[in-house]
């Protein structure tokens, strides 16, 4: 039985994910949805910390909190927020709904209890994971190990999902529309032009930590990549954007994007050349454990380009249409 | 030794034919007579060497035991002659009756009728069930344009319920209980003493029922309302596919399972077969009670043809060895007269434009030779001398006599009574009965008389020559008998 | 350099197509995407058959991705079964590539050429790696890959409700996915590995408990919505007759191939054909089926849209395929297997066919295409082929395909399941027909003549040989039906 | 059955969550409200993967000297690779609301759905 305080912690942050949870779908305006989704955002993402999945956090703290947030804030439009949001669920969604909670319900009586050490999960796989992933990779953070070697391929796949949503927003969004350069930035407010683009600089270096660092903590390409591109996109919100297609044009942005994904399917194909098989990173360097080095490094870097390239793109693609749409 | 397949291919390599030549409706026409005369030497050859074609002719094997195969037996080959010899004759009716008619569409018409042909004879020469059904299907898509072929508000809707019946018996029953004998039968192919010899007899009669309504080409009631609908059609079609291929495909159909699937032995102790028998047996009444009752002559020769084909369903259900002697000799006897009944029927419609019975008093004297035709076929349809048909009637009689069904005979009986009163109505009428104006000579042209006139005649002949098909027959429950 | 290369083969089948949609979007150029469009459907087709070369004689390809050995990392596993599909799929992307150098009725804006082809590549690749992967989680990555692809894809329509379309199929495909996730969240709480074959002994030793019941529950409605299982099939229509056409060409025959791939692998590897499993799986499935192919037919012969009428009609289609998976038995894996084959190829035909009519005519409304046949013959009569396939005609693969479903059926001793099943065909011939009727005897409703023009080589080229292949399997069935019985060895041996 | 209520009580808040999720799936009429109920819904599954993961007393898996009890890393990597999935269908679905405000004017599905369907000219 779970007495610690870590469990308490747990079940009071549940109680308030529940709460903003149910806040949201009583939400009405779509404003309002969008604030309490990043709230709801960040109190997951301090039970994942309660729960050790530090790396995770930090992602949905990115993602969830943030990226989303942008995106949905990109698409809402005044007009919706005549509009009632709530109604109460009609007869069939209840029925469904209940009758799905009902059923993981009746399932949970079989589940093993949270914390419980002695279960499968904690038992089969992953004892590699933890005991051997020190000698066979060599760096700290087994989740970087897992993630990067052992599941590399997963990760590999992750980051086309990242590129594919990139093209499908391009492609979606680019139809039919000619660019149109908005004249000023869009926050207008003078203190933020003074202090963010003094703060830049530091998120950019901030997410080429998280990119280095991630062998060592939590962290990495991934994370680095949001954080690398937000900092741009505040750049381009702050300022003219013409200023960042100066610095960078839409060209290669999206050239960026594809870039980081060719850097994570040749270093596969680099490690077949080299007599292993795809995405086997031992055979990139003399010993075995720098090759791991090298490779989950150059992945990461892979990794990086592509979120971050996405993130701008993305950006580009949701503030034209939003300025042309109107 | 040419393989049997040829005549399957010729008639759709005949289609092709008529297609390419489009253009040029002599040539087209010249195709379509040669194809005709070259199936017809194709099955002649077969008849007459026999002996060099006991082999099975695989086509194609789609799956291990699921082929498209073909071979030669006494019954396909009645079935094959029959329609071997009718289509040139009806070629150069269909020509000169599509010609008086003005019809824009021949070459489609001809395309299709090779295409229907060819699935004719593909049934007839079939070696086992899928090769049968897959033919069974063509011919009907083939026939749906034909049926709607001039494509007005009528022959559409006719063509619906001509294509929902035939293809819901065939997909729904047919197919079932093809399925059925694949899976629980020893195998598809036709061999004699049949394929169910290992079943339970519950199967057996699941399967006779499934059979017997699933073949909608039989007409069977209460499958038979695509024929009468079919009549839209011209009259070409109406005599070759709707008096010779499609019906007689169905009732082949019929015969050959019974003989082939189920074998005799097995049929005669099924118990549901004695009450199965009276559906055909009900239908020959019926069918010609209503016949009685049409006044339009293509309506009523077409209840006569329910009537007719029920004759052979009938016979084959009696499954014995006399039955089936008439059963198959009625697919002849009745081809020749019912096609005869259906080009004169074509003929008065295109020179005296009369249709309704009633308006053709004193007809005959002005169109002799048509309605001299339509006598004569209407006594081999009856089964009166000097005809055929009253051979093949015969030994349907003697059949249902083997297995004591008087009743049966009766119904035989009555019926032929029947149709004694409303076939022969139509020519003692037009000879007898005056005119109600005085008509001019209205007699077609030599091409539309002289097939009509050729097919009366070799109903008259087959009189005389049906010991040649009795032969061909009994070899046939020769066979049977010692598999 | 060659030999090695080979022994890359089951990963260089996903990532290649990978990496060339990554270098179609640096590049940035239409006509360089299209070129490489086109290589990448053949390398990935023969990629495929040498596939089906090394698996053939030597049995199953094990192929451990970054040198770990399953179950720690991922694992490509090939077997008679996976080259099955792999063959299926690929050769269909390959036709409905080509098929799209042609006339696009896609809504494009500038720029977005190259993009919409990478998207393309991803969406096979995604599709492909499913297939290949013997690994749950990985299943689940590709899957996306996939899905967001074809969303995208769909969305490309010219109509707009091509945008609603993408947009419900997006969320309920991303309500399955995560149904699927939570699935795989499930097992491996239950097992603690993600490795199929090592899910299937772990489940074999550990016995079935509630959690694992619910994981194959959650499986069964999250494939069952990407597969388009009936009460699931919300998306369907409106995705296939709003998508481009050369897009509904591709998905018709990828997209719900492979979500039923996947379930015909979880439901009988994991689970077991005979896994006393408290749940009836099998009545579950049969009963899905059963209302998808007798209701589809029905709403299809009501349907207004001929592109819509035939997506329906995949709907009606592929609950064939799901009653033969509901059966649990090897022949009714093979049949299955033969009839998405099959399937596939006639509706890829199909609907090529609908879609160079309707580029030509300019409309997808049934009631505008009276006697279009006697302008567009080549279509036409394709398109009539392909109904009578629908139908299970002899002499057609479809009625290969029904002779297989209906003889698993007798033999799992269910033999009034041949009933729907010949009625479903019935009603599809009743749809089939309808049409039929219009293109041929239905007076002209639009200026037919002006709507003439040349067929362009890949429109008709990959008809051509699509139909010829139609032709040829339903002659010749054997070569699938083998291949798919020894397939299914290959499956069932692996479960128990 | 002490152990049943804090021992479960994590999956059946995500299971609550779940629920809620659908709900907004299924009932709601504004498409951005759905993608919301939508990222709603897959966290769900998020939080029961990660307590899945979880070991009393564990600490997070990052290798170091004096800690030997590790919460379970594996289901990390598959959520962090979830949450990125989940961001991609959320940011291609609010594309395709884009794109459906420009045809239509508004993202409200009833409204659209309401309209009598127009089929678009002939073009040939």
């Amino acid at each position: 039985m779970i007495t610690t305080i870590n469990a308490l912690v747990d079940m009071g942050l549940l109680v308030v994910l529940s709460v903003s949870a149910l806040m949201l779908v009583r939400c009405n305006s779509p404003l309002n949805t969008i604030i309490l989704n990043a709230l709801y955002s960040f109190t997951i993402c301090s039970l994942f910390v309660i729960m050790d999945a530090v790396d995770v956090a930090f992602t949905e703290a990115a993602v969830g909190a943030g990226i989303s947030t942008v995106l949905f804030l990109c698409v809402i439009h005044p007009d919706d927020e005549s509009g009632r949001l709530f109604v109460w669920p009609g007869p069939l969604a209840t029925v469904v709904a209940l009758a799905t909670g009902l059923l993981l319900v009746f399932g949970t009586f079989d589940m093993p209890l949270y914390g419980d050490p002695q279960v499968p999960v904690h038992t089969h796989l992953v004892t590699r994971f933890l005991e051997d992933s020190g000698t066979e990779i060599g760096i700290p953070n087994v989740v970087t190990s897992v993630l990067a070697s052992y599941r590399g391929y997963d990760t590999l796949g992750e980051v086309v999902v990242v590129f594919t949503a990139g093209t499908s927003v391009l492609i979606l969004l680019a139809a039919g529309h000619a660019r149109q350069d908005s004249g000023d930035g869009l926050i207008s407010n003078s203190i933020l032009r003074v202090v963010m683009p003094r703060i830049i600089p530091l998120v950019i270096l901030f997410a080429l930590y998280v990119q280095f660092h991630g062998d060592y903590g939590p962290g990495g390409g991934f994370q680095a990549g949001v954080i690398l591109g937000a900092g741009l996109i505040t750049l381009a919100l702050l300022t003219d954007s013409r200023i960042m297609q100066g610095v960078i044009s839409e060209r290669w942005i999206i050239r960026g994007m594809a870039g980081g994904v060719l850097v994570y399917g040749l270093v596969g194909v680099a490690s077949m050349l080299g007599g292993g098989k795809y995405l086997d990173y031992s055979v990139l360097a003399q010993s075995s454990t720098d090759g791991q080095h090298l490779g989950i490094l150059l992945i990461e870097i892979g990794v990086g380009i592509t979120v971050a390239f996405t993130m701008l793109s993305l950006f580009v693609s949701f503030n034209r249409s939003g300025q042309t749409g109107d | 030794m040419i393989p049997v397949s040829a005549v399957v291919l010729i008639p759709l390599l005949g289609a092709i034919g008529i297609v390419l030549a489009r253009r040029h409706v002599g040539l087209r026409n010249l195709v379509l007579v040669l194809t005709g005369i070259g199936n017809l030497a194709m099955v002649g050859h077969i008849a007459l060497n026999l002996s060099g074609y006991q082999e099975v002719q695989v086509l194609f094997e789609t799956l291990p035991g699921l082929s498209i195969a073909f071979h030669v037996e006494p019954l396909g080959l009645v079935f094959g002659l029959t329609a071997g010899i009718l289509w040139p004759i009806t070629s150069i009716y269909a020509v000169s009756y599509l010609d008086a008619c003005r019809d824009t569409h021949q070459t489609r018409f001809h395309a299709l009728f090779c295409v229907a042909i060819g699935s004719a004879m593909g049934i007839a020469f079939s070696e086992n069930l899928f090769t049968l059904f897959l033919f069974y299907e063509m011919l009907t898509f083939s026939t749906w344009p034909l049926v709607t072929h001039s494509r007005t508000r009528e022959a559409v809707s006719a063509g619906r319920v001509y294509l929902g019946v035939l293809l819901a018996s065939s997909l729904l029953l047919f197919l079932l209980a093809i399925v059925l004998v694949g899976n629980y039968g020893s195998g598809l192919s036709f061999v004699p003493g049949g394929q169910l010899a290992s079943t339970s007899p519950a199967l057996v009669a699941v399967l006779l029922v499934l059979f017997v309504f699933g073949i909608g080409k039989a007409a069977v009631m209460p499958l038979h309302r695509w024929l009468p609908r079919a009549m839209v059609a011209p009259a070409p079609v109406s005599a070759l596919l709707h008096a010779v291929a499609v019906v007689k495909a169905g009732v082949f159909s019929m015969l050959k399972i019974t003989v082939y699937i189920f074998g005799y032995d097995l049929l005669n102790v099924v118990f549901l077969r004695d009450i199965l028998i009276w559906f055909p047996a009900a239908t020959v009444l019926v069918a010609s009670f209503i016949a009685m009752r049409q006044d339009d002559i293509k309506a009523r020769l077409a209840y006569s043809t329910v009537s007719q084909l029920s004759y052979i369903v009938t016979g084959a259900l009696m499954a014995n060895s006399l039955a089936l002697i008439g059963s198959g000799m009625h697919i002849v006897m009745h081809a020749f007269g019912k096609i005869t009944l259906f080009f004169c029927a074509g003929a008065i419609m295109i020179c005296s434009g009369k249709k309704y019975i009633s308006d053709m008093n004193g007809l005959g004297r002005s169109m002799p030779w048509t309605f001299g035709a339509f006598f004569v076929a209407s006594l081999s349809i009856a089964g009166l001398p000097p005809t055929g048909g009253v051979w093949s009637k015969w030994y349907l009689a003697l059949g249902a006599l083997e297995l004591g069904q008087v009743a049966i005979l009766g119904v035989l009986m009555l019926s032929s009574l029947m149709n004694v009163y409303y076939l022969l109505a139509v020519p003692l009428r037009a000879f007898f009965l005056p005119a109600p104006q005085p008509q001019a000579r209205l007699e077609c042209r030599p091409a539309l008389i002289g097939p009509l006139v050729l097919t009366a005649l070799l109903s008259c002949a087959l009189f005389f020559l049906s010991g040649d098909l009795q032969g061909l027959l009994a070899d046939l429950t020769r066979r049977m008998a010692s598999p | 350099m060659i030999s090695s290369a080979l022994k890359h083969l089951p990963v260089l089948q996903v990532v290649v197509p990978l990496l060339v949609a990554a270098l179609c979007v640096l590049a940035g150029s239409r006509f360089l995407a299209r070129t490489a469009l086109i290589l990448t459907a053949l390398v990935m087709l023969s990629i495929s058959l040498m596939l089906a070369g090394q698996v053939y004689p030597d049995g199953v390809i094990s192929y451990a991705l970054g040198g770990w050995p399953p179950p720690w990392g991922i694992e490509y596993r090939i077997d008679m079964l996976t080259v099955f599909v792999l063959i299926t799929i690929n050769l269909v992307n390959l036709a409905a590539a080509v098929f799209a150098l042609g006339r696009n009725d896609d809504n494009l804006g500038r720029g977005a050429h190259a993009a919409f082809y990478a998207a393309w590549l991803l969406c096979m690749a995604g599709l492909n790696g499913m297939v290949v992967t013997n690994d749950a989680f990985n299943v689940f990555v590709f899957l996306e890959i996939s899905s967001l692809a074809t969303y995208v894809l769909i969305g490309c329509g010219r109509d707009p409700r091509a945008l609603l379309a993408s947009y419900r199929y997006l969320v309920m495909g991303a309500v399955g996915a995560t149904f699927i996730l939570l699935s795989i969240g499930l097992l491996y709480m239950h097992t603690g590995t993600l490795n199929l074959t090592d899910l299937a002994q772990r489940i074999d030793a550990r016995g079935a408990n509630r959690t694992v019941i619910m994981a194959l529950a959650f499986l069964i409605i999250g494939l069952g919505i990407k597969c388009a299982m009936m009460p699931l099939h919300d998306w369907l229509p409106n995705a296939y007759s709003f998508a481009p056409n050369s897009v509904t060409v591709l998905l018709s025959g990828t997209a719900t191939k492979v979500a039923l791939y996947v379930l015909l692998r979880f439901v009988h590897d994991l689970f077991g054909v005979d896994h006393a499993l408290s749940v009836p799986v099998d009545i579950v499935l049969v009963a899905c089926a059963i209302s998808g192919m007798l209701v589809a037919p029905l709403i299809a012969l009501r349907e207004s849209n001929l592109k819509r009428m035939f997506a329906w009609s995949s709907v009606a289609q592929i609950s064939y395929i799901i009653l033969a998976i509901g059966l649990g038995t090897g022949a009714g894996v093979a049949a299955a297997l033969v009839h998405l084959f099959n399937h596939s190829i006639i509706k890829v035909a199909v609907f090529m066919a609908v879609g160079i009519l309707i580029a030509r005519t300019g409309t997808a409304r049934i009631r505008h295409l009276g006697s279009v046949a006697h302008t567009h013959r080549f279509a036409c009569y394709t398109l009539l082929f392909g109904g009578l396939g629908l139908i299970g005609l002899p002499g057609t693969p479809g009625f290969v395909s029904k002779w297989v479903l209906v003889s698993a059926v007798v033999e799992r001793g269910w033999w009034w399941l041949a009933i729907p099943v010949l009625a479903g065909s019935l009603a599809s011939a009743a749809y089939v027909w309808r049409i039929v009727e219009i293109l041929w005897a239905k007076p002209a409703d639009i200026p037919l003549q002006q709507t003439r023009s040349p067929l362009a080589f890949v429109e008709w080229f990959p008809l051509v040989v699509v139909m010829g292949l139609v032709l040829w399997f339903g002659l010749h069935a054997s070569l699938v039906t083998g291949w798919a019985g020894l397939a299914a060895a290959a499956l069932t041996g692996n479960g128990s | 059955m002490t152990d049943a209520i804090p021992g479960l009580f994590n999956y059946w808040v995500a299971i609550g969550l779940f629920v809620c999720g659908l709900v907004m799936i299924l009932d709601s009429r504004n498409m951005i409200r759905k993608m919301v109920g939508l990222n709603m819904f897959q966290s769900a599954v998020f939080l029961l993967f990660i307590t899945m993961g979880k070991v009393e007393n564990g600490h997070a898996p990052i290798l170091a000297d004096g800690i030997s009890r590790f919460s379970n890393p594996l289901p990390h990597v598959l959520i962090l690779t979830a949450i990125v999935v989940g961001v991609a269908t959320t940011a291609v679905g609010l594309a395709l609301v884009v794109r459906i405000r420009r045809a239509y004017g508004t993202v409200d599905e009833d409204e659209i759905f309401d309209r009598p369907e127009v089929e678009p000219e002939i073009v040939p």
